[in-house]
Formats: structure tokens, C-alpha cells, sequence
């Protein structure tokens, strides 16, 4: 299978960061994934929706967004909330730095340590877009062309 | 996330299983947390992460929690039975800087 | 946890009827569903998400909804198609009535017995919507308020 | 999915592992198939569910096929280590007139 997506919505409720976790683990699984590698992206899929819960939307509830797709053996994770976005990205992503006192500030770290590529694109009081990338170890061996 | 709490002695073991994240965190934090208020005798925290199928930095913030406590009463937090994405995940949070490894609960339990 | 909803769009490819079990189970979880009842659902999902593959859009992809909700302690599942719709609904629901004749005719059968209500609506060259509803057993036996 | 395939004089074992639904069945379909196209004196078959996770009409419609090949050669068709849940489905569909459900492996391989 070449090409894959998929598209869903939930609201923000900490109950669906597990089913998230699920979610993308079975669909990243189409492609060639070690074990290991699964678990780095259900880590990072785990803190960019617990982010939505917690930070965009606080004690309201709203909407969360995942926009997942495979091309080019490359999984590909959107998350978008439209909720307080956020206002000093380099600061947000700095080790230790959260806006929580109960909380590490390690989400946006360990995002960026486990897939390939983050970024992420926020307005205050619109919300915040987080692009996560990964691609199997397995094929980066490879040719490119897949097999 | 289920957790069985066990004391023995100053020691109290608590054996994790299942998911520690956003969801399942501030059960982890009450359940603790009040064993820890109620019985002021336990010094020492071993947790037993054998049955740990999954932790992100929700769960390492609550495990990082009640460090804190354990510290005021000069008390040492260990872990066992520690998964290898886990070792992974409490490097680089920083957390082994305040909690051990041990090898197995056997030598995690001679801190009492 | 009282209330929650999951929509899903994903193109109608054979490998999607899988995730889509895994993703239904996963949310299905959250209510007092026994094992056997589980199953049931994945059956009654897998059958209803193969349909839009096999029959809905045939040789072309098209793209398959999905709306789950959970409300009143009852699971509740839309699999919605913009395919070529059915023109006799009784007929499509007789036991052993396919159109293709490597088929069982056995899908719509199973969402029936296996769901406690299955309901649906086609139009045709509109698409075809099915409507799947489903309570634990174990949470009929208490009263409506939950607890 | 996953089939592993053992003959043993005229009779061909098949152990299915996994879901078997519209994105395997097509392999199971050519797999089998093959095997008893290419090798005319198999006479019975035997799918053993032991380790099958998950089937729906998709996978049964794909086991009924491979009775219509056995039947012509007046050979049987059984099935052992049936999990509760797919005895539901052989039963529903009707599967259960041309295929029988035997105790164990040794039992079903005495037709040979
Ligand atoms: N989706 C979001 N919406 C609003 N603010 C966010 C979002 N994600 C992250 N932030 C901000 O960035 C900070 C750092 O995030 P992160 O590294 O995940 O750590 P933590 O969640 O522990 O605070 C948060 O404390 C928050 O202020
Ligand atoms: N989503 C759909 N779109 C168009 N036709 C459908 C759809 N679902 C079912 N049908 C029609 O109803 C018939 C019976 O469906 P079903 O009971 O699932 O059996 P089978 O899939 O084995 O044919 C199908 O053969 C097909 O003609």
C-alpha cells in the first residue's frame, strides 16, 4: 500500500489521548515501523493531544483535530486545536519551560526528539497546528522508490 | 492504569500497571499522595514497573510529584522491573537524577 | 465519563476495514462492553465498512465516514458512503442475497443480530448510510441514570 | 494474516493466523487455492483456527470457496481449535453443513 489518510475530530476530553495513542499507532503500523519506533510516535502523539487538553482549551472543552497520512513510506501527524494558541513559540519549546507548575515541559521536547521533523504553527486566541514526521528507519535504507 | 500499594515496613512499593498518562495521572497523584499523608512512617518509594505498558510526560510529572514528598522526609524513590522505552523516557526527563534503578525489588527493598 | 463522539474519514481501501475495527473497539472500550459484546462490534463494523469498499465504490476509491458517539451509556456507529446506493433495501438485507456472487450475502445479517438496532438510509448513485446502535448488557440491567 | 501450510499424504493442514477479513482473503483465496491446484491428490482440508484473531463474511465466503474445490474431489473439510466466538459464525452462516468442527488435529487427520 502506497497512500493512506486519515481524518478526525474529538473533543478535548484526557479520555481520548489513549484512543489517540491508538488511533495512530494502528495506522502508522501500515508502514514499516520497528516496535520501538511505534512506541516513540505513541509518545509523541500522546503529549501534542494531552497539549490540546490541557494548554488550548483548558477548562473548556473543544475540538481536536488529528489529520494522519502515509505517502512516500512517510507517516505524517497533524494535530490542530482552535484554542488560546500560544505566544512565544521558542520559549514553549525551551526543556523544562511550562506555562503549569505541575507540569515537566518536556511534551514539545520529546516531540521533537522522537519523530523526524516538528513544527509547529500557532495565533494567539486561534489556535495552535502541530506537524509531526516520521519515516521507518527500515526505509531509509532502502531506494526510494519503496519496494 | 491499576496500582497495588504495598508497605513494608518504611518501605511502600507500588506495583504500576497499564497506562500512566494525562487521563490516568491525577488517580495516581490521590491514590499516592493519601497513602503517603495518612501513614507519615513510610521514608522510602519503590515503583514496580514490570506491568507498565505506557508513560509519557504527564505520567513522569506525577511520578516526579511524589518525589517531592518522599524527599522532605529525607526518603529515596526507586525503580525496578523498568521496560527499556521506560529507561529511555526517565533519562531524558531528567528523573534519574532523583530516582535509582535497581535491579530487582529485592535490592530496591534493603533502603529500609 | 458520560458523553463522547469520534468522526473518522478515511478513503475506502481494503486495508482501512482493520483500522476501522481497531479505532470502533478502542472507543467502544470506554463503555461496560464484555469481550463477546466487543466482538460482536468489530464484526458488525467490519462488515458494514467492507460494503462501502466492496460494493459502495466498487473498482473506484472513494471516502467512507465514520461517527461514532457514545450518549446515554450506549455506543452508537454511522458508516456513511457516497457510492451507488442500494435500490431494493429488502432484498439487500435477505439472508444469502449478494450482488456478487463470490459473496456470502451474510454482512447486513450480522450487523443486524450482532447490534441491538440497525437502520438504513441509500439513495441511489447518492451513497448509502448505515446507523448501528448498541448497549452493554451489562449496563441495561441498572437503571437509565447510569451511576 | 499469516498461513502456514502442511500436507501430510492426501490431507492439507492449514494453520491460520491473524484477521482474516476482505484485505487477507484474497491472499488466503490464491494461497490455498494454488496449493490444490498444483497438487491434486490433497483430498481433505483442515484449517486449524488456533491462532485466528478475527473473521468476518469476507473470510468465511473465502473458507466456503475452498470447500467447493474439496467437494469435488469428495474429500471433507473440518476445522480444529475453533474459538468460542467464530463457532458463533460458522454456525450463523451456515458453514457448519459442509464443514465439521473436530475435538482436536489428530481426530480430524484420521479421514486421510
Ligand atoms: N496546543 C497548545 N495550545 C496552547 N499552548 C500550548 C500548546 N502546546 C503547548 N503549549 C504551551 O507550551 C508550553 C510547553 O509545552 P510542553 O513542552 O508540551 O510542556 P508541558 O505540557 O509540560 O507544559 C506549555 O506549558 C503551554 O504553555
Ligand atoms: N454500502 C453499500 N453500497 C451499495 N450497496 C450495498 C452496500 N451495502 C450493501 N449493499 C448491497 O447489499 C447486498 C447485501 O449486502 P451484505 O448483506 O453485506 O452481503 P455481501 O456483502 O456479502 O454482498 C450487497 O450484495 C450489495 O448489493
Amino acid at each position: 500500500m502506497k497512500e493512506n489518510y486519515l481524518l478526525i475530530t474529538f473533543p478535548s476530553i484526557p479520555e481520548n489521548v489513549g484512543l489517540a495513542r491508538v488511533i495512530v499507532a494502528s495506522f502508522a503500523a501500515q508502514l514499516d515501523f520497528t516496535l520501538n519506533e511505534l512506541e516513540e510516535i505513541r509518545v509523541a502523539t500522546s503529549e501534542a493531544v494531552s497539549n490540546c487538553v490541557i494548554h488550548a482549551y483548558r477548562e473548556q472543552s473543544g475540538e481536536i483535530q488529528l489529520e494522519l497520512k502515509i505517502q512516500d513510506e512517510t507517516l505524517s501527524i497533524k494535530v490542530i486545536d482552535g484554542g488560546c494558541g500560544i505566544s512565544d513559540l521558542d520559549l514553549a519549546k525551551t526543556a523544562a519551560y511550562s506555562t503549569d507548575p505541575e507540569r515537566m515541559g518536556l511534551g514539545l521536547v520529546f516531540m521533537e526528539s522522537f519523530m523526524d521533523q516538528m513544527t509547529i504553527e500557532s495565533q494567539l486566541n486561534q489556535g495552535t497546528q502541530v506537524l509531526m514526521v516520521k519515516k521507518p528507519e527500515r526505509s531509509k535504507d532502502s531506494n526510494d522508490d519503496g519496494q | 492504569m491499576n496500582l497495588e500499594l504495598k508497605q513494608n515496613g518504611r518501605v511502600l512499593t507500588v506495583v504500576v500497571s497499564g497506562e500512566l498518562d494525562l487521563s490516568t495521572s491525577p488517580d495516581f497523584r490521590r491514590r499516592i499522595g493519601d497513602e503517603l499523608e495518612q501513614n507519615q512512617g513510610i521514608q522510602h518509594l519503590i515503583f514496580d514497573f514490570k506491568e507498565t505498558s505506557f508513560v509519557d510526560s504527564s505520567g513522569l510529572g506525577a511520578i516526579l510529584g511524589r518525589y517531592r514528598t518522599i524527599a522532605k522526609r529525607d526518603g529515596k524513590v526507586s525503580a525496578v522491573n523498568v521496560p527499556p522505552h521506560l529507561v529511555r523516557l526517565f533519562e531524558l526527563s531528567g528523573l534519574l537524577k532523583v530516582m535509582t534503578i535497581d535491579p530487582s525489588l529485592e535490592e530496591a527493598e534493603k533502603y529500609d
